[in-house]
Parts: C-alpha cells; structure tokens; sequence
C-alpha cells in the first residue's frame, strides 16, 4: 500500500509541470510521503520529459528502479515508454491521438483528450496545458487521489486565481468521470491505490535550490553575484523572488543587493570583493562555472576572504549534460586551484540541510575567513521533496574575527595574520574601519604575518603551515558525518548528498536480505577523524556515490591510508539518480 | 606624529601620511611618477585614508598598489580582474572610494571584457591605466596597445593595431574619460582629483614609459615621444569648491565644468577647443588622433547623471558590510510563514 | 676536489647574469659537472639575486645545504649572506664599498672595485656590468677557474662580438691579476679549488625551458598560442628564438605560427581550435594560467581534442611567488576541470627529459587524442644544468589515428567514436577532409559514438567507459616509472620531477649512513601497475616531493589502496629546490 | 542522392545537401530563420561543405550549429570561447572557412574580450550573432544588450544600458560590421554571402526574436518591433562576380561596394544615403540610432585591406595542419648543431 511510482511522459513546455507538482501535492497532502523527479532536456520546448511520482509510506525518495504506473502523453517516446513498463502496470494515454499501445500483460487506459480538453473552456493556445489535466483526473480516479486535495493543489500553484483553478480543476472533475464511467472495474481492481495517511503532518514539499537560497537568506546573505546555469539558476531565482520580501529594510531599502555577472569569473571575483569588504557574499554555479572560478578560489583561500559558492552539479566533465544529475566535482571543488589549494566543501544531503548548510556557510566562511563550496545536485536541488520544514537556525550569527576601531585602540597592534588562538586564524579588519592601523593590503601573493610581500622561504613556509592548522580547525567545525551504526554489521555502507536515499532504502533491502551494514553519511570536507574511526570499524566499507571515478573513495583513501584496503567503491553515473536496487545489488556482489 | 614643519591637509595629514611602502620598481618608471600625483591628489583633495580602498590587478602597474595610501586598505587582486572585486567591494560598502591602479596588459589584454562590463554598471571609483604600451613584470611582451609596427627582442614585430582604451570606455558609456602622460605631473594630478569628485567611474589612461622596455624613441609610450609629442587639450585645473574661484578669465579662454556635490573642473583653452561634454565630438576627437598619430592628453569626455551600482540597486545609506545581524536575519515568524508556503 | 658551490650575491638589473653565466661555463669547460640556482626576486630592477654555483665531480645537481664561498656584492643582504657563510668559507667583497664584514673564522676578500672599474674602459652606464666581471676574475684566481676557459665561455656569451669579449675579459684579468698580488697565498691555502676533469665532454649545458622549447620544435609543433607568465615566459621565447632558424620551410614561410592571446583561457582555446583542425598545437603557462585553463581542459578532454599544455611550476596557491620553485600542481594538473576529468601528465625529470617529452607529448597527444600535460617547474625550467646532448627523437611522429579521405571511402562509414580496437581510441577526420562522411560537430556535451548531441543514459555511460579504457590505454603508453632497485633496501624512495637531484644525493648520503633504499622516479600520470609493484616491494615508501601536501603520495595512497598504508610521505616547500641533506634527514627520522 | 526535381547549385549540391540535423529550437525563433538563410546562402553561393567549419560557444543560437551545414566540420564549444577556438582553428588550416554562430550573451556578455581581440587579429570569417537581448537557453535572463529599463519575471528590471555589438566591432577595428533583422530573410542572406567573400572578420549582428522569453511587443528584439521599426540603410544584393551585373541603376540610386577577389555588394539607396566606406560616419550613424531608438540594418562599415591573421604570420599556402613529417621534424644535422650552441 502507499508504495509505488508515476511516470508522468509529456512534451516539454507543455504546461505539464503544473499537472504533475498538482498530484504529488494532493498526495502529499493526503499524508502520503512523496517525492519527484523530473528528467528533461536541455532545450526549452518540444523535447520530451519524463517525470516521476514516487509514492512511499516508508519515505522512501530514491529514483524507483521499476515504475508501474505510466502516462503516455508523448507520442514520440511512447513505444519506448511502454516497453518499459513492467507486467501488471498499467498505461494511461491519449485515446485519440495516433498512438496505439500493443500489450496485453499491462492495463491500458485510452483517454478521450481532445473531447475533455475541448470542452473545457481553455482557449485555444493553452490547449496542452488543459490536455495535462486529463491525466490529472483520470488518475485520480485510478489510483484514488482525493478530488479535494486536488482542488487544494491547485489552488496552492495558482496561488489562489480563482479563474485558472476553476478552468483546471474542471478538467481534472470531467476526466475523473469520465475515467470513471468508461473504466468503472479499474480503481478496484487496481493494484495501486492511495490511502490517506498523517506521515506528512507539518511537513513541507520542496526543492534543495528552493531551500538552500531560503537557508542563504535567513543566513544573512547580503551579496549575490551569479551567472545564468543550469541547474543552478533556481538558487538564484529563488534569492530574487524571497529577498524582497523577507529583507527589505525599516527605511523600504533592500538590505541586499544582486549582480547578475558577466560571467563566472566575475562573479566569484564580486563575491570576493564583497566577502572582503565585509558583505556576506556567495555565488551559484554550476560544473562549468566552477571552472571558471578556479583562479578565483585560490586567491579567497589564500588571501582568506570569506564568501560562500553554491555548486548544484550537473553531470560532467565538460559541458556534459545540463540537465542531468550527477556527483561529479567533489574533487574538483576540494582541490580547485593550483598550487597547494585544498578548500572546505559542505555536502548537504536532504533538502532540510540545504537550508541549513545555506546559513551554516557563511558563520564557517566568516569564521575560518576563507571560500566555502556547498555542493548541491540537480536531483537535490531541482526536484520536489517531503521534508521535515526548515528549520530556524540554532546559533547566531557568526561573523568570525573582525576588529573593529575600538578594538584595535585596545590593542594598540594589528597583525593581520598572528596565529595567537593556535587554530590558524588571525583577527581581520574591513575595509572603512577608521584606526589608522587597521589598513592592510590584501593579496595572493606570499606574504608575511603582516599581509606584506615576502619571498623568505621562512615567511612562506610559516604561512603555509598556519593555513594548514586553519584546515585542521575546519574539520573541526563542519558538519560530521552522520553514522547509523548496526552492531551486527561486518560491513559500512559509505556515501554523501543525494545518494542518501537509495543508500537508506538499499540498506534495509540488504538487511531482509541477511545483509545488515553501517552507515556514515559524509557531510563534509575536510574529512575528519570519525571517517577513519567508522572505516576500522568494519571489515569492508563500500562508498556509494553517483560519478564515474569513485571521487569521495578516492578521498577517503587519501585520508585514512591505514585503512584504504578496507575501501570499496560502488561509483555509477548515467545522469539518473541512483536506485536502491542497483546500490544493494552492487554492495551484494562485492561485500 | 606630524612634524611641525611639514604642511599639513584639512585633515591635518600630511604629505607622507598619504604615502606607502619603499616602490620596488624601476628608477625611471613612469608608474612611480604616477603614484606620486596619487600621493599629491589625496593629500591635497585631504581625503580620509579609511575611506579610500586601493584596488589593482597584477603587474608592474598594480604592484604600485603597495606603494601609496599605505593607510587606505586595499586589494592587489588577480591579473585582470580588478574590476570584479571592485565592483563586489563597492556593492559590500558603497561609502568607500576605490583608487584603482592598473596596466595596459591587465586591462586591455586579459581584463577587456571585465573592463567593459564595469563601465556599464557605473561602478564610481577612479581607474588609473598605467599605459606602457608593454607587459613590464614578466619582461617586455606587447600588450594590446602596443604600437602597431613595434619590435620586441623575442616577439619580434607587433603586426596587430594599438587598442584605444579611451575609445572602448567611450563607447562603453564611461562618463568620465581622461588621457594624460606621467611626464604631465600637473595634468596627471588635477585629473585624478576631478576624477575623485566624479559620481561614476572615472577612467585615466595614462601614458606610462617602461623605462626598461618600451623607453626606445620610437615608442609612442617613451618619454622622448610623450614629451615631444603631448598635446593637452587645455591646461586643467580641479577646484574643489566653487567659492574657491578667484581667478578672471576672458570669455571663450576657460570652460568651466561644474560636477555633482560641487566641485568644478575648469579647463583653459589651448590650441584647440574640445567640448568634453559632447560624447561624438569625444569619440571623433580620438578617431581623428588615432589616424594622425597625434597624443592628445586632457579630460576627452565628461557627463554626469547616469546612476552608479548602488543607485541602481537602491542601496540605503547603511553600507550592507555593516548592517546588523538582526537586519540580516529574519524573525523566525518569517520562516514559519514561508514553512507555511509549501504544504 | 670539485665538491663545493659559490653563491654570488648581486643587485638584479645589474648585468650579473653575464657574470655567473661565464663562471659556470668556464667550470663546464674544465670538464666539470656544473648546475646553478639563481634565486631572483619578482621585479626588474633594484632587488637581491642569489646566484649559486654548484660545481660537483659526482654530478650532484641538488641545491646545496651549505655554500662555502660567497661573493656579497648587494650591500643590503651582505650581512645576513656572511652570517649563512659557513666557517671555513671566503667572503669576496667590494673592498672599496661601504659594508665590511666582520668575521674571523672566514676568510676575506676585498676587491677594489670601483679602482677597477675605472680602469675597465666601460662606459658610464654599463659600470655595473665591469663591476661583476670584478668578482669573475678574482673567483677565477681564488678557485682556480682557468681564464682561457672564461675567455671561451665570453666568447659564447656575446656570440663573438669582440669587443663586448674583450672589455669583459679585460675586467676579468685585471681582476685575476689583481687577487694574486693582494691575496698571493690564497688560491694554495683554498680548500676550494678546481681540478680539470674529462666529465663534461660531450655534455651540454642547458635550462630545461630551453631544452623543453627545443624539444617541442622537434617533435613538429606547428603552433603555439601563450600568454606571458613567469617561470614559463622563456619556454615560448624559445620557440621564438629557434623556430625562425629551425622550421622555415623551402618557399621562405613559417612551418608554424605563434601567437600571443589576450589571456590564458584563449591561449588554450587557440591550442584546442588548432588541435582540432590537425596543428600540433601547445600553449606554456604556470600556475594561474592553468587555473584559468580549466574549462578548456575539460573540454579538451571530453570532446578528444590533442594539444599540449606545459605547466612551468612557481609556488602557489594563487599568485604566489612568481620567483620561486615548487611542484605543487600535481592534483590541479591530473584533476583539472569539473565532474569526471582526469588527465594524462607528463613529468620530467631531467633537461634532457624536458626535451624527450617535449616531442613524446605530441605523440601522445595526438595518439591518445587528448589534452596533455607537462609539469616542469622553476627549478627545472630556468635553470642550467649539466646534462647529456639533447637526444633526436627515437621514434617517428605519431599523428595517431587520423581517416583520410581515402581511407573514408575504403571504410564506406565514419563512426567518430567507435572503439574497434578496444583501445578506447577513435579514429578522427581532419576539418577540410574532402569525403562527405567526414563531417562531424565536435562537442563538449554529452553524445553517442557518431559524436550526436544524447541525453540517453546508456550513451553517457558508454562514453566514459570509454574514455576511462583510453585512460587505461595511457597508463601503458606514458613514460614508465624510472626503478633502481637495491636489492638491500627495506626502504623505498619515490619521487617525481625536480626533486630527482636531492633524492639522488640523499640516497648516496643514507647509503654510507648504513640505509640502502630503492628509488622509483615517477614519470606521468596516470599511474600504471609499476608503481603498487615497487611500494608491495618495500616494508616503506617514502614519498618526496616540493610541495606542501604531500600531492604524489596522496595521488599514490589512491591508486595503490592496498599498499597506502606503506606510504609516507615527506613533502617540503619553501620556493627553494629540496636539499639533499633535508631529504636524507627527513627519510632517517620516518623509516 | 540527389533527385532531378530539386534544384542543384554549381557543385551539383541542392539545398538539402546544406541542411543539419532537425531543430530543436522552439518554434518561431528566430534563431531558426537565420539558419534558413544560411543554408540559403551557402547554397546560392555554392560553398564546398567541406571547406566550411561551422564554430559556436554556448546557448541555442549556438546549439543553431547543429542545424545546418551537416557536412561541414564544426566545433560547438564553450560559452564565450568561439573566437579562440576558430582563431586557433583558422591558423591552423587557413584554407578552411568559419562560420559562426553566437548569442548576445554568448559575444556579449561572457565573451566580450574575446570577440574584441578576435576582431583585432581579423581572423576571417563569418561571425553571427543571433541577438535576442537575453538567455534564451537557461530561461531568460538579460543579457548584455538587454533593452534598459527591460522587465523579467525573476530578474526584476534591467538597470544598465544594452551594449551595441555593431558599435564594439567598429571601435575594435572590424573591417565588415552589419547589423539585420531575422524577420528580414533576403538581408540576412545577402549579407551572409557578402560576409564570405569579405576578408576578414565580418560580424552581422542579427536581431533573432526569442519567442518564448523575450517577445513581448515592448521588446526591441522582438518580431513585432523589428517588423514595425527596422529601417534598412539600403537594399542589399550580393553579386558574386562582377560580370553578372546586368541591371541599371539611375546615378545616386545605387552604391556598388566592389570587395577582394572579384565580388561585389550593390546597395541600392533607400531613405538615407550612408556611406558604408566612411568609419566615423559609421559610427555616428549607431550613436545616432541609439540616442533616436532606431532600427537601422544594413551594411553598416565595410573596409578591407587590413591583413588578416595568417598574413599577419606570413603563413605560406599549404595549412599547418597538412605538413608533412619531415617538414615539421627539422633533421638530426639540426640538433647537433643546436647541441653545439650549449657546450
Ligand atoms: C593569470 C595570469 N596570467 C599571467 C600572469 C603573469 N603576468 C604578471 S604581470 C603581467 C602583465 C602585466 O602587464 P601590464 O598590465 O601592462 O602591467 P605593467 O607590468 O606593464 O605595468 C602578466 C602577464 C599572471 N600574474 N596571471
Ligand atoms: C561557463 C558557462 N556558464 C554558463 C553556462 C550556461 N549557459 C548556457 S547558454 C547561456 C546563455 C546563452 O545566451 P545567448 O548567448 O544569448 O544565447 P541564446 O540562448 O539567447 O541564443 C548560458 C549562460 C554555460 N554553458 N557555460
Ligand atoms: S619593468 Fe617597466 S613597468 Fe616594470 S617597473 Fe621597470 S620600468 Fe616600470
Ligand atoms: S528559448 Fe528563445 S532563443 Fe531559445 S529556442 Fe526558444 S525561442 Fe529560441
Ligand atoms: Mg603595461
Ligand atoms: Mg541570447
């Protein structure tokens, strides 16, 4: 019961976005966990989309490695679509468009589109957008979406228009009678079917971009600098469309300011300039972007600017696939610069620590004045999931150490980078403040204590060892991995970000299969001591993650050498998400 | 600290309190003579040193950075990209004033596009090009204003035509466009005042002699030829309050151009009569220098009124570097309300 | 005999170049093994240079931990270079200048410069010049430097002009003579005095950018597009020197073309537009240059676009110290670009390596289709070195697997990325191909084998695998791991690169201290089977290297797992080359 | 392959032969009408596909590569990085002829510096900027030739003033700058054609209409404002050899602009006489047409004789790219005597 998927085929500009976010939010707000993923194409209009509904009383939100239910509403893919489709699915379609499904081991659903759509009262051009609605209805009748949840829905995405709601949820009535009427064995008989459930009391359907711009903003963010790319712009959009709201200040001026760049460079360059002079700064990108930044990254961590850089990977290398998933620039975003470059990189996991870990960066930015790289992932970041609701931030805000006036005339000294606290940190002044020792000129270039030009090998080597001790405070103070420890377990299960999920579901299928593992989830780099405690733990630890080279293997092995024979990896990417399945089935084979 | 006997500014400075470390450049080098009538320009306009920040990119040219307004803090950035944390620093704190010190090799070779897209967001700062017409810190390449026709020891003959920095903010829409030659002291100074009352950006292309690489007499950016050459405008002059205008003219000798806030720019006819406020008559002027390989110097194009960054983006007079954390952070009823939005 | 180093201490701008360039020629002339150092500052003009000599009958080439005669010519350092004298040592030094040194267990020598100077015949302007050649005559009558041999190695230096040769070498006898009346016993009391040997003979004496430049000319380079940026400005000067004399072909044109872009990521895009259209193309650079080439190399790599990238190291991260050595590139080289990007790296070693893989890289770049990169540094690039002849290419060029139009026609089908040969290499058509099956849009985005835009996920899939059995196919076809196996040794050395002279010396130097160690030179990335063969070979591997992190043995620990607890690692980095006293230290305390 | 029914241009092709792979733009864009004329023009002017290399950097106009000129060779490469590539491509194998396709983000926005100096070299070749004044490929946001004042969903309002492309290649040296109207199909293929037979860099910046993001009438790219403002300067005709003029013009009616190697481009007088031999006349003519809101197409500068890049490098005729071995290997006699040099 509660547990299957929805494979949603349409056009893409068609409209069917607004169809599909309607049934997951009817059905979550039946109770019912529920989460979605969209697969589309790198262009605007025309191409086709597939997207997926997964529906889970246990929560489970990995990509489905089977989805029984299909809408075939693009004729293009649909004898592909159909094939696809396991025995005892079912196949909901356009009955008179041209398209004629050929099965018999599945139920097949023709659906009287253009009749609904015309009678629907939708002008002409809008006659895609109507046409998705039939589906919305014929499945409700289906599979037992409430009509009234619908309604809800419906009402939540336009927002309340009375005229658009009225028009849509017509259609969604009408297909559902209609479905009804012509199919009236088929709810019954369905093997899938919804029951109302309170699994999702209090909770919130979301998206990771959504939340991680919701996080920079209740994190102060005052600085955007960005460039357009997919699938990071929705970060952005999302700064641009709350920030007015939520912080325009007492005299109705904003308290924040946005720069849409000329490029990427510019853009972290920006967020430099403004993490220097004391605004809290951040960038979005996504794999090509972060290129473009390397120069950039270097010089923040080696001048220590604080600012934050947001990466919502996309699968890679090069151009790659836009508008496909992947984990793929963990090495890159930790190592990115030449020369001895090694950066603090948070890896939120859910979309709940998406907004966490959009306020956590910059207290971590500004508190080790350095660059922090978030990376996110299109599967986290563009899809919708139920989450526990964000959470207020627990601490306040920190701004790391920055003198002011008052402070430098009590100490009667400035040294930009004295190491006295022994955590690598030296105090900082901004830009502005008007002690005549507080001025100092920051730079990549090797420098003394006092932020002067020095090429002593003493200086650089000095300078060099303190970053270090900084690096060494970092893994102090970032997120720690999350561990589930199974006692009876002789194998550790290892991953970080969005392969959470089919990591967690893949655990309990292993477990009925007489397979009991550990977990740790990673939350962040640099690694610190509790991954090699939880590697020696077990006699073989297999690190699940969606890139091709088994990146965060790779980096374990770097860390805990002692251990490196115990790590296995399990490293797949196609630009899907991982499934369960696959996970398990990989773990099984080596473990 | 002051001695008595130094002259001291409205702040009570004195001359040295506006300067920086020992330069490490060249003897000879025009960039030093530029920093000097930086020195003289913030000494005599008696500018805050806390509010000034000194921005550059990397080479010979930016590493003067380090040597004036030691008291100013300051960014000696990435080669090229000065521009970008420029713009970021004045977005962070809009009250600053960045100084900023770049080359002919940072700007016009690997900084053009950030140069450009600087000029269209009007970020208000003074951008001094110290203009060689070669790359100095890595040993004499030509950059994009090389003279069309140059020789270098290893590069042999330049075949590609000079860029005009002047002409490219023209047509970016900078609104305040300057030429001068770091032999002009008096021109290089007054300019760097006007450009400091100037509400936009203020860019200054100032011919630079490398003297170790490009000093030869037949380079356009020699002292030999700066000096053989240079055609001011007109003999400018910075007044920095209108009061302060004691001085008579005939009618038609002088041209007076009043800047936002009040202070005024005022220009004695020499040979020619260029009006800087006319944008065609700017772009013309160059055009017509370029093809008659004349160097003219002065203020080539001045007009006001575009809004800068900060205007743009509606800033408040509170710099956002230094709003408050309960400003930054929105009540927690805040997020129960957006919580409320996605169920 | 002939074990001992001079480092000579001058004002840079001041000509000194010249100075130490005959002294070192004239040693290599008595049949000596030579190396120099030059420590030179980041500016032109006005700052202190350290010149070192290094002259050793056993060939160590290492920059030695003690110098035992000094030339303090810069009166600003003078203080601090004496205090660093070891006792024993002499002091040479302008006796009519306003420092004087003031030191008993040394021995001093005055000069009477400016007397000699005066007398010279130089003009004015060209004093400082006179000046050093004071110190080359004086050094010549302490140590022993024959003065024919100078006369020669002047007569090298200003390519024969005879008067430059003879003011010098007037300054230099004078100098000569002069030292023997005012110090008659010093030369017989030296402990420091050359003897003529027969070790150069044939040999060369070379910097590895100049030997690297050369090296590309003989491997066919038809362009280079490069952005100015020290260390790696003379390896294109190089190529400018000789490419006019080398490679102008029968009608009078230009077997190449070099052009200098308006910044690195042109630079690089040039090579890749010209690699593509069938150029043998490169671009030098150092550490910010190749930060700003990320993206281009991504797509270099993903799109199978041959072209050369040499790397001259300085230290970093970000500007750095434009003047000073490191081999910190190491992880930014082989990672460089997002998502899953991993390169091919060469590493030479040697000046004569420098050459040898200035042509290989071509033929590996065009054989395996990729973006290849070359990691000298500072060290190795700019300064001189004693070396072997530089060797004519001992294969003919590969041009790898390129379709003409007539073998288009034979094959009657073009499949720009099959792998027929399991090599994971396609065969590629040249831009101008005549056949009309030869066309075909290269890309950075995601395709299937006919290079056609795909989001498929099989697709993607199949085309890293692909890329990942021609990274295979690189492990097999780079430059081998360099092994002196000591069948004594419990211990093994592993290093790369420059710091190939300290181990060298260090292993001499643990030897007679009773600990016999192997020794593996890595020579590219990626790795091969060689090297987990070498570390299971050993009880310890310790890893050295010039940087701060430990890069090679992080890069080890990876690709080896099973052995990575073996690895230890010893990674230093200052700006200054390894000394060989600081390795064999470092090596007695970890093993 | 070819059937007796479709007509087949000098090399025995028919238009199809010029076509790529199906669209997937959104239907009506205007990048797709471009791709018609040059699959037109290509056609008319019978270019060898395989001489022709088709270049892009990133966004749909440059996804427009895909879809047209299947047999040609082409490089769909970076955001912003089309001019490198083709530069190097071009050294390379100079007897190849780039065609490009770009965005006005693409050129304009993160390619800015790049464009400029490809002008500065004249690297020949076609280059095309399908300007839509926004991103059409990741959903429209401005771009840098966004209208001022211009007002997207999550963007807000555009505060800064649109860069003008036709005015950068002018500033920048471009020997053949043109700017068109993609609802204006028989321009942009003339100038396609006469683009080709110039030497050198020519750039036509086509105004393409974004339909999905950036159509609203108020919008200066969109079809209903190109239809009801554009003002051709003239009517164009490319003649590809001088013998085939046949038709008589009365004196004043027609300016014939004769070009390298034979062709010629006959401009038949419409409101305004422009002089598209005249560089500051060209100039004026845009800063008039930006100060006015006009839509000007046409020719707008057209001036050869400048070398282009592999004269510059004195290439000789046979491409670097198809040297042989031992031309590029200089013999071991060489490097013995290089050898030599060193001891
Ligand atoms: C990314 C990058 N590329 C190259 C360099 C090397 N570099 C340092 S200064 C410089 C040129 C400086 O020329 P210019 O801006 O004209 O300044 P000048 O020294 O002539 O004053 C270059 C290429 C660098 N620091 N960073
Ligand atoms: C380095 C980099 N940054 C960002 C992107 C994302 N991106 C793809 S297309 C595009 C803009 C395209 O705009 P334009 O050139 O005007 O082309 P249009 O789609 O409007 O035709 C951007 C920003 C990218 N591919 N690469
Ligand atoms: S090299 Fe040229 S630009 Fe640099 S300091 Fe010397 S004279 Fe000045
Ligand atoms: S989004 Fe705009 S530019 Fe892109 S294909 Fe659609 S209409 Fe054309
Ligand atoms: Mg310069
Ligand atoms: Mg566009």
């Amino acid at each position: 019961m509660n547990e299957f998927a929805i494979t949603a085929v349409t056009v893409n500009g068609s409209g069917s976005q607004t169809a599909n976010n309607a049934i997951m939010r009817a059905i979550f707000r039946m109770g019912i966990p529920v989460n979605g993923k969209n697969l589309f194409p790198s262009n605007i209009q025309g191409e086709p989309t597939w997207f997926t509904i997964r529906v889970s009383a246990q929560g489970y939100s990995a990509r489905p490695a089977s989805v029984p239910i299909l809408v075939a509403f693009n004729p293009r893919t649909a004898e592909a679509d159909l094939a696809a489709l396991p025995a005892g699915g079912a196949c909901l379609y356009p009955g008179d468009g041209a398209w004629r499904p050929a099965r018999s081991d599945v139920a097949l659903y023709p659906l009287p589109v253009r009749e609904l759509v015309a009678a629907s009262g939708f002008e002409p051009r809008m006659r895609d957008y109507a046409a998705n609605m039939v589906y919305v209805g014929a499945l409700a009748a289906l599979i037992g979406i409430e009509l009234e949840a619908l309604h809800g829905a419906l009402v939540h995405h336009f927002t309340g228009k009375a005229r658009p709601v009225a028009l849509n949820f017509g259609v969604v009535q009408a297909a559902y009678e209609r479905f009804m009427a012509d199919f009236p064995a088929a709810p019954a008989a369905s093997r899938f079917r919804l029951q109302r459930m309170a699994a999702t009391t209090g909770q919130i359907l979301i998206d990771g971009n959504t939340a991680a711009g919701l996080g920079a903003i209740f994190g102060g963010v005052s600085f955007l600098a960005w460039y357009p790319i997919t699938p990071a712009t929705s970060l952005a959009d999302t700064l641009s469309a709350y920030l007015p709201r939520l912080r325009t200040g007492p005299a109705g001026h904003p308290t924040y300011a946005i720069v849409q760049a000329e490029d990427e460079i510019a853009a972290l360059g920006m967020a430099v300039g403004a993490g220097w002079a004391g605004a809290r700064a951040m960038t979005s990108t996504s794999g090509p972007g972060l290129s473009l930044m390397t120069e950039f990254a270097g010089l923040a961590s080696f001048a220590e600017i604080p600012c934050v850089v947001w990466d919502v990977q996309r699968i890679g290398p090069s151009t790659g696939l836009p508008t496909r998933t992947a984990q793929g620039d963990l090495l890159a975003a930790y190592f990115l610069g030449h020369g001895d470059t090694r950066h603090v990189v948070l890896l939120p996991g859910t979309v709940a620590e998406c907004f966490e870990f959009g306020w956590r960066a910059f207290d971590l930015a500004e508190r080790l004045q350095t660059i922090v790289f978030v990376l996110s992932d299109l599967d986290l970041g563009m899809n919708l999931w139920s989450s526990d609701p964000l959470a207020y931030p627990t601490t306040p805000m920190d701004r790391g150490k920055v003198l002011s006036a008052a402070e430098l005339e009590r100490l009667g000294s400035f040294v930009r980078f004295a190491d006295p606290e022994g955590d690598g940190i030296g105090a900082r002044t901004l830009p502005g403040n008007p002690h005549p020792l507080a001025a100092t000129l920051s730079r990549g270039t090797g420098h003394n204590e006092r932020n002067v030009y020095s090429e002593r090998p003493e200086d650089w080597k000095a300078n060099m060892d303190r970053l270090r001790r900084k690096h060494a405070t970092a893994r102090r103070l970032v997120p720690q991995p999350v561990v589930e420890h199974d006692p009876a377990a002789t194998v550790g299960l290892i991953s970080f970000g969005s392969s959470d999920g089919a990591v967690r579901e893949a655990r309990d299928q292993l477990r009925a299969q007489g397979l009991p593992t550990s977990y740790m989830r990673v939350r962040a780099l640099p690694l610190g001591e509790a991954t090699c405690h939880f590697i020696a733990q077990h006699h073989a630890c297999v690190v699940v993650e969606a890139n091709h080279d088994g990146q965060l293997c790779d980096l374990l092995r770097m860390h805990c050498p002692a251990h490196a024979a115990r790590l296995l990896s399990v490293a797949h990417s196609d630009g899907l998400p991982l499934t369960a399945e696959f996970v398990a089935e990989s773990v099984q084979e080596l473990a | 600290m002051t001695t008595a006997r130094q002259p001291v500014n409205a702040l009570g400075l004195t001359r040295a309190d506006y300067r920086g470390a020992p330069s490490t450049l060249c003897a000879g080098c025009g960039h030093d003579s530029v920093t000097s009538q930086i020195i003289a320009a913030a000494f005599e306009l008696a500018l805050p040193p806390q509010r000034v920040i000194r921005m550059s990119g990397i080479g010979c040219s930016s590493k003067s950075a380090a040597y004036f307004l030691g008291r100013s803090h300051g960014f000696n950035s990435l080669h090229g990209r000065m521009p970008a944390v420029t713009t970021g620093a004045h977005v962070a704190n809009h009250t600053l004033l960045p100084l900023a010190v770049s080359g002919d090799g940072d700007t016009g070779s690997i900084g053009l596009g950030g140069f450009k897209h600087l000029l269209r967001r009007n970020v208000p700062m003074v951008y001094i090009i110290e203009n060689n017409g070669v790359y100095g810190l890595t040993k004499g390449q030509f950059s994009a204003t090389a003279d069309e026709g140059a020789r270098l020891k290893h590069a042999g003959v330049n075949e590609l035509p000079p860029i005009d920095l002047c002409a490219e903010a023209l047509i970016a829409g900078c609104g305040f466009v300057a030429r001068s030659f770091a032999g002009d002291a008096k021109q290089v100074r007054e300019l760097i005042k006007a450009a400091f009352a100037f509400h936009g950006t203020a860019v200054i292309d100032v011919i630079s002699p490398c003297v170790t690489f490009n000093n030869h007499d037949d380079s356009t950016k020699s002292y030999a030829y700066g000096k053989a050459h240079e055609e001011p405008l007109h003999d400018l002059t910075f007044i920095p309050r209108y009061e302060e205008l004691v001085e008579e003219f005939a009618p038609g000798e002088v041209r007076d151009v009043r800047l936002h806030g009040g202070p005024m720019i005022r220009l004695r006819r020499l040979a020619t009569d260029h009006d800087p406020a006319d944008r065609m008559a700017a772009i013309a002027l160059l055009e017509h220098a370029r093809a008659a390989g004349e160097f003219i110097t002065g203020l080539i194009y001045l007009s006001e009124g575009r809004p800068t960054l900060a205007e743009s983006l509606g800033l408040g007079a509170t710099p956002l570097a230094e709003l408050p954390a309960d400003t930054l952070r929105p009540p927690p009823e805040a997020l129960a309300a957006v919580n409320d939005e996605f169920r």
